[in-house]
């Protein structure tokens, strides 16, 4: 396995760096159900952290602890390198976390723009009284905030329908918009949920494009969660792999892929 | 034929986020607003201040500040009424307590005080959702009226139980009180109204509108991306309110110079404001003038046509005012279920592609 | 026993007759929102153009004789019958399924699958138009309302029941008061839950009302007529509402306010749950009972009295934050 | 539409200039909404008692009338744009038949210089016609009507109702709470005891009222009520059987339809007014030659002889009245609102002249002054007869207690007169 402990250089040759999140012995209950029973591993500076595993095997769930929406019952995150209080969700937001939905949260009512816009909300600090006057110090942040989010909009290829509203898209030009609202945060870790369900073949190559693109280009950290397991091999440095809330498997794609308990997992072999 | 966006570019975000970005439209609201501030004032009387602009430009006050906590925010209130009552008696008690200040501030001072009482009922919004909290909001509506009618403090003690307004004046034109001259109460309305529409239009393209749209669209996930619910919606609440409260004490102390809290704010007032908000169109700041205007104007339209024009009983116009007025929101909704807003905005981008649709 | 005791108990057994005639009205509210997700605004006034639509048919009156009369230069007024009360109310029921037939053909086919707030609306637009065809039709003024079912026997009784009050009185030594309106309605109410029960477990359309209520789709799929199911609800609201008129124009004589009547309902709906009819039974007793026993104690001694109207939408508020889907609603579950 | 509302508008305002051949009478009514049941005899009254002065007199001093009717509903703000759509028509007085339009227009009309009767209801200080030069409300007001209701209270009980206890029932309104500090004044002086019953709007609810009732037991209860809650207060004092002849309500709260869904229960009722009732008086017969028969009447013409539609005539009858001594005063007969508003002021209504006027004792003989707009305040009371469906004058026309009342008038008068900076006008 995979020395990480002081960062390490992927096969593509990118630097990986140190721990930015850090799961410790994570256990999640609902009621007597055990969604997630001790599971740890970490996500690094810059990598693309992936967790996958069949239908309910907890990802979902981890990606909610991770993203501060579920107090996990044991265990504790581990955010740049202090345990994370349990924290209200929106809170979670101001430290730098960012998520998509697998099923897509967009604002329906509002246009790409401003859907993308409101990814910096939690960068943009003017009062109500300065907003209502509009000229002067809110004018000038939303046009600093739109610079960056139109930043996002023409590295993501949605220019064109900036205006529209978000209502009138197609389910694949949705996930980007997702993607766009997330990526403008600027957040210090991505979290993508099942960011290529539901998409046809074209649809996969593009969001892989745009995820390898985005680490690429901004550096983001990225942990995301996918049961498509072919994917997620080429895009991601290391997998986490889940199965009835346990953690079955943890390294790169190629030892993640040769683990027998993986390769029952998805053959589906009965469990004692 | 004129009206275009090609070759109307915008080289800057600033140019790009104003309110008319098309050229044709800034041009209308301008001429609006000439003929509203400079044009109106000259050739309006009494029957058109008093029985159809005053009352059109107050409810379209009110419309504004519930449209932004409707519209915008999602939370649906009918606690109007209430706090209009609100409204009215913080500027009663203001204009009688500080006579010499001016109205411009006690009216500002009466939505600052409506907008508190705003956020204290607003708290309940953050457990209570949807038409429960619709409901709920009718405990302010009821609870304020009954406190406002029993509390002798609140009508400073008169033994008629109702308010009036004394005659105060703006840099020296008297404008509320029986003598006040149309022109200027007109005026005086307008530029509140104005102001809100403004302020309600400054709000709602930034960051606090998108606070409040990404609420009223999906709570949760505004919440992952770092809204503050109970900041979001009790500031909507606040600023609703302030809207709310302004459209009260202008009702009471420039369009009516009387009321009594019963009546006048009673729970069909918190009704047809929000009627006027769903009929305009929920989340636009022209729908609440369009909402204002369909049932300020339509009644009075209708019985003019009716009684004045065709010669029939009052009685059978009255019912058929109501008839015609359900019918035509019944019918506004089939061809448009968003509002009259949204049925500009459709006839708007006919009218771009016009004469050419393809 | 001290007075105040007793005193309490004969306000608490009126609050729950109260309430009966609270949740009557709610009934209404909620068996069309559980069918179709509606929030019916109109209910109030259906309850007061059932009770004027059924006053006009056992009176004779000519419908829109006012309009005629003004249009044609006529004299009409009345047909010079009088219909028995059971003939008039099996009319007055045939006149709401045609009211629920043209809702749903005019009004709401045309607004499938639109957002609960539109909707909402249209019932807006639908309370006003059956607020200016009733008076349009009946008139505006007080009309007396007299049902009996059976010849001049059977009417609706009204006034205190004596036997209550002389068992009471040897028991406590103060007689209650129970009006004998309120026992009867009691009665129907309860009669009408059952039918209502019954008719959704035991036939085929109650059956197919409670899969819609269910699951619209799915309903579908089955082959079920969302249409007709909707005539149905619409129907069955339509009915409740005369049943609701009836018994509070009992009181008042048929007249505008009873189309208010829908602003009591309202804390009961919110109490219950939109969605659960014993949530609009108990929800009713529980602010009859509560709005009346606060009054006794609290508002008519200290607060100066009619605290009532608030003090119910405070009682469901106060409830609603400690159970935000009301007593019997469905759980809210959220998810992302 | 915009159009038209224009040119309407500009009409409007063009005709108020010169004097117009008729006399314009505009009648404020409410044919429509929760009052419609109150508004629509009085406004058929109103209304039939000024076609009969066309049809039999040819006007009044010779001049045609013409009444221009505008429903309020009840509602302020509509009743704010009936005035607005009618002032411009040289209107000769306001009825606003609503306590909160009447509010409203006190100021207005005052600047307008256009005069106002309230007759029975609005603003009780009105009666100082030093401070409300415009506004009348003779020949009664409420607080005439709550010492009415002592003064018979006191007339049954031979003069002593000391220890005696009254429940006022009321709507938990303004109007509601009007009679609450004349009734407590002569509480003290009467040495009666005074429970206090504020019933919700819109009032179909009290079950809680008439449960306290029931308990306390009061020798009287009076009830100032309005639409719904004087039916649902009628009924329930039969519920609990209360005794009907000891429960009085105001002018109000006494007329058919708010004791008639009570049916025979409610027989026995009292209400206190300040008009009389019944058909028996020779004018009907002249408004049914004139007006019904000729197909004129206002309304269906099935309210004639109901109290409010006598209400209606008597106050169109005070109208006219007004308007004759106006016409002498100033010796013409193309009146203005300001000539109008000096008739009323100098209105002196006598036995002969109601007589002469085919209504003989039909209301009380009163003077109208410079400082007293009120009139004399003399309040009779009513009682109904479910049997033949009658109300009956049962106790004649006594004037009230002028000495508790004007010490309130003189108060409440003198703080709007502070209010508003009004200098006293009255030699």
């Amino acid at each position: 396995m995979l020395d990480t402990s002081e960062g390490y250089t992927t096969a593509d040759g990118r630097k990986i760096g140190g721990v930015v999140m850090e799961m410790k012995n994570i256990t999640l209950r609902f009621g007597g159900v055990k969604a997630i029973t001790d599971i740890s591993f970490d996500i690094r500076e810059g990598e693309i952290r992936a967790i996958i595993g069949p239908n309910g095997a907890g990802k979902s769930s981890m990606l909610n602890v991770m993203s501060g929406f579920y107090v996990p019952q044991e265990g504790e995150v581990w955010f740049h390198g202090k345990p994370r209080p349990p924290l209200k969700p929106y809170e979670v937001a101001r430290q730098g976390i960012a998520r998509t939905f697998q099923n897509i949260a967009l604002f329906e009512g509002m246009s790409v723009l401003d859907n993308v816009m409101t990814g910096r909300l939690t960068q943009m600090k003017t009062g109500l009284l300065a907003q209502s006057i509009w000229k002067g110090r809110a004018e000038k942040e939303e046009t600093e905030n739109r610079e960056i989010a139109e930043k996002v909009i023409d590295f993501l290829e949605i220019q064109a329908i900036r205006k529209t509203p978000v209502s009138r898209l197609p389910y694949g030009l949705k996930k980007r918009v997702e993607l766009a609202r997330a990526l403008a945060a600027e957040p210090k870790l991505l979290l993508l949920d099942e960011p290529m369900a539901g998409m046809n073949v074209e649809e996969k190559e593009d969001m892989s494009r745009f995820i390898l693109d985005v680490n690429d280009e901004f550096g983001t950290t990225i942990a995301l969660i996918e049961h498509d397991m072919g994917v997620v091999m080429d895009l991601s440095d290391r997998v986490v792999v889940m199965d009835y809330g346990k953690k079955i498997g943890d390294g790169t794609p190629d030892e993640v892929r040769n683990n027998q308990e993986v390769i029952d997992a998805y053959l589906g072999v009965e469990h004692d | 034929m004129f009206y275009r966006e090609a070759g109307d570019f915008h080289t800057t975000y600033t140019s790009d986020s104003q309110t008319f970005p098309i050229k044709f439209d800034r041009y209308r609201y301008y001429v609006i607003l000439v003929i509203a501030f400079l044009v109106v004032p000259f050739i309006i009387n009494d029957y058109w201040a008093n029985a159809i602009l005053l009352p059109f430009l107050i409810y379209a006050i009110a419309a504004i500040g519930l449209n932004i906590l409707t519209g915008y925010c999602g939370q649906v209130s009918l606690g109007t009424g209430g706090f209009m009552a609100v409204g009215a008696y913080a500027c009663y008690k203001l204009m009688t307590a500080f006579p010499d200040v001016s109205m411009f501030i006690h009216v500002i001072l009466a939505g600052a005080i409506t907008a508190v009482v705003g956020v204290l009922f607003g708290l309940p919004s953050l457990r209570i959702k949807g038409f429960y909290l619709a409901v709920a909001t009718l405990a302010a509506q009821f609870f304020l009226l009954w406190l406002f009618n029993k509390v002798p403090w609140f009508y400073n003690y008169s033994a008629s139980g109702q308010i009036n307004a004394p005659e105060r004046e703006v840099f020296g034109i008297l404008i509320t009180g029986a003598s006040a001259p149309a022109w200027a109460t007109y005026l005086f309305c307008l530029i509140f109204c104005f102001a809100s529409a403004i302020v309600a239009r400054n709000l709602t393209r930034g960051t606090v509108g998108r606070k409040w749209m990404a609420i009223r669209d999906m709570d949760i996930a505004a919440e992952i991306i770092g809204v503050n619910p109970l900041r979001a919606k009790l500031s909507a609440f606040a600023v609703s309110s302030f809207f709310v409260g302004i459209s009260g004490a202008l009702f009471f102390s420039i369009y009516l110079g009387a009321v009594e809290v019963g009546e006048a704010f009673s729970i069909q007032k918190s009704f047809l404001v929000l009627f006027m908000v769903i009929v305009g169109g929920l989340g636009s700041i022209f729908g609440s003038f369009a909402g204002a205007a369909f049932l300020v104007l339509l009644p009075v339209a209708l019985k003019v046509l009716g009684v004045d024009m065709l010669g029939w009983p009052t009685d059978i116009v009255a019912h058929f005012q109501l008839v015609i007025v359900g019918a035509l929101i019944i019918f506004f909704l089939i061809v448009e279920p968003h509002g009259l807003a949204q049925l500009w905005r459709l006839a708007k981008e006919k009218l771009r592609l016009w004469p050419f649709p393809h | 026993m001290s007075d105040q005791f007793v005193f309490a108990m004969e306000v608490t057994l009126n609050g729950l007759m109260a309430g009966v005639l609270y949740a009557l009205v709610a009934l209404g509210f909620v068996l069309i929102y559980k069918a179709s997700g509606i929030f019916n605004f109109a209910q109030g006034v259906m309850a007061l153009f059932a009770a004027m639509t059924l006053v006009g048919i056992m009176n004779g009156q000519v419908p829109f004789s006012h309009l005629i009369n003004a249009t044609f230069g006529t004299d009409l007024h009345d047909f010079g019958w009088h219909l028995p009360a059971l003939l008039a109310i099996l009319l007055t029921v045939g006149v709401m399924v045609l009211l629920a037939w043209g809702v749903q053909r005019f009004v709401f086919s045309h607004l499938v699958g639109q957002e609960p707030i539109i909707l909402f609306m249209a019932t807006i637009g639908l309370a006003y138009f059956l607020e200016g065809l009733a008076d349009l039709m009946w008139g505006s003024e007080i009309k007396t309302l007299n049902v009996c079912l059976f010849g001049e026997s059977g009417c609706l009784p009204q006034g205190i029941n004596e036997t209550i009050d002389a068992v009471t009185y040897e028991w406590f030594g103060y007689g209650f008061f129970i009006d004998n309106l309120d026992i009867t309605a009691t009665i129907v109410a309860a009669v009408l839950v059952a039918a209502l029960i019954a008719f959704s477990q035991y036939t085929k359309q109650g059956r197919a009302l409670r899969a819609v209520a269910d699951d619209h789709q799915a309903a579908l799929s089955v082959g079920i007529s969302l249409n007709f199911i909707w005539i149905l609800v619409w129907s069955l609201a339509g009915f409740v509402a005369l049943v609701a008129g009836i018994m509070w124009g009992a009181k008042s004589g048929v007249q505008f306010s009873l189309s208010l009547i829908a602003l009591k309902a309202l804390p009961v709906l919110m109490l219950g749950g939109f969605t659960s009819i014993p949530g609009a039974i108990v929800g009713g007793l529980i602010i009859g009972v509560g709005e009346k026993l606060f009054e006794f104690a609290i508002g008519a001694p200290f607060l100066g009295g009619a605290t009532e109207n608030w003090f119910a939408y405070v009682l469901a508020l106060v409830f609603l934050v400690f159970r935000p889907q009301g007593l019997f609603g469905e759980k809210i579950i959220e998810r992302v | 539409m915009k159009l038209k509302l224009t040119s309407l508008a500009l009409g409007a305002a063009l005709a108020a200039g010169p004097a117009l051949a008729d006399l314009t009478f505009p009648d404020l009514s409410y044919r429509t909404g929760p009052y419609a049941a109150g508004g629509i005899p009085f406004s058929d009254g109103y209304n039939d008692y000024f076609t009969l002065l066309n049809e039999r007199d040819g006007g009044i001093g010779g001049v045609k009338v013409k009444v221009t009717e505008c429903e309020t509903g009840y509602n302020t703000e509509k009743g704010v744009e009936c005035y607005e759509a009618t002032k411009g028509d040289s209107p000769m007085v306001y009825q606003p038949l609503s306590t909160g339009i009447t509010y409203q227009l006190i100021p207005k009309a005052t600047a307008d210089g256009i005069p106002m009767h309230t007759m029975g209801y609005g603003r009780t200080s009105a009666k100082n016609g030093d401070v409300f030069s415009n506004v009348f409300n003779y020949p009664a007001n409420y607080w005439d009507g709550a010492s009415g209701v002592v003064n018979y209270l006191l007339e049954i009980n031979d003069g002593n109702i000391n220890g005696k206890k009254l429940a006022l029932l009321y709507h938990n309104s303004a109007y509601g709470k009007e009679p609450i500090r004349t009734l407590e004044e002569l509480s003290k002086k009467h040495g009666f005891e005074l429970v206090l019953l504020p019933v919700d709007h819109p009032g179909q609810e009290q079950k809680s009222q008439w449960l306290q009732i029931r308990r306390e037991k009061p020798d009287y209860v009076t009830m100032w009520g309005w639409g719904v809650m004087n039916q649902v207060a009628i009924q329930e004092a039969a519920n609990i059987r209360y005794p009907m002849e000891n429960f009085i309500g105001i002018w109000w709260s006494g007329a058919e339809h708010d004791v008639l869904p009570a049916g025979a229960a409610a027989d026995g009722y009292k209400a206190v007014t300040f008009h009389n009732v019944g058909r028996d008086f020779p004018v009907f017969d002249d408004i049914q030659t004139y007006v019904i028969d000729a197909g004129k009447a206002a309304g269906a013409g099935d309210q004639v002889g109901n109290v409010l539609y006598n209400r209606g005539m008597y106050a169109a009858m005070l109208a006219a009245e007004a308007a004759k001594t106006a016409q002498e005063i100033h010796g013409t007969q193309d009146i203005t609102p300001e000539m109008m508003r000096d008739g009323m002021e100098a209105l002196e209504i006598t036995e002969e002249k109601m007589a002469a006027l085919g209504m003989p004792n039909f209301g009380p003989s009163f003077k109208v002054t410079c400082g007293n707009h009120g009139g004399d305040g003399m309040v009779g009371v009513n009682q109904w007869d479910a049997e033949t469906q009658t109300w009956s004058l049962i106790s004649d026309f006594k004037p009230t207690d002028s000495e508790v009342i004007g010490a309130l008038i003189a108060e409440d008068s003198a703080a709007f007169a502070a209010e508003n900076n009004i200098e006293s006008r009255c030699k």
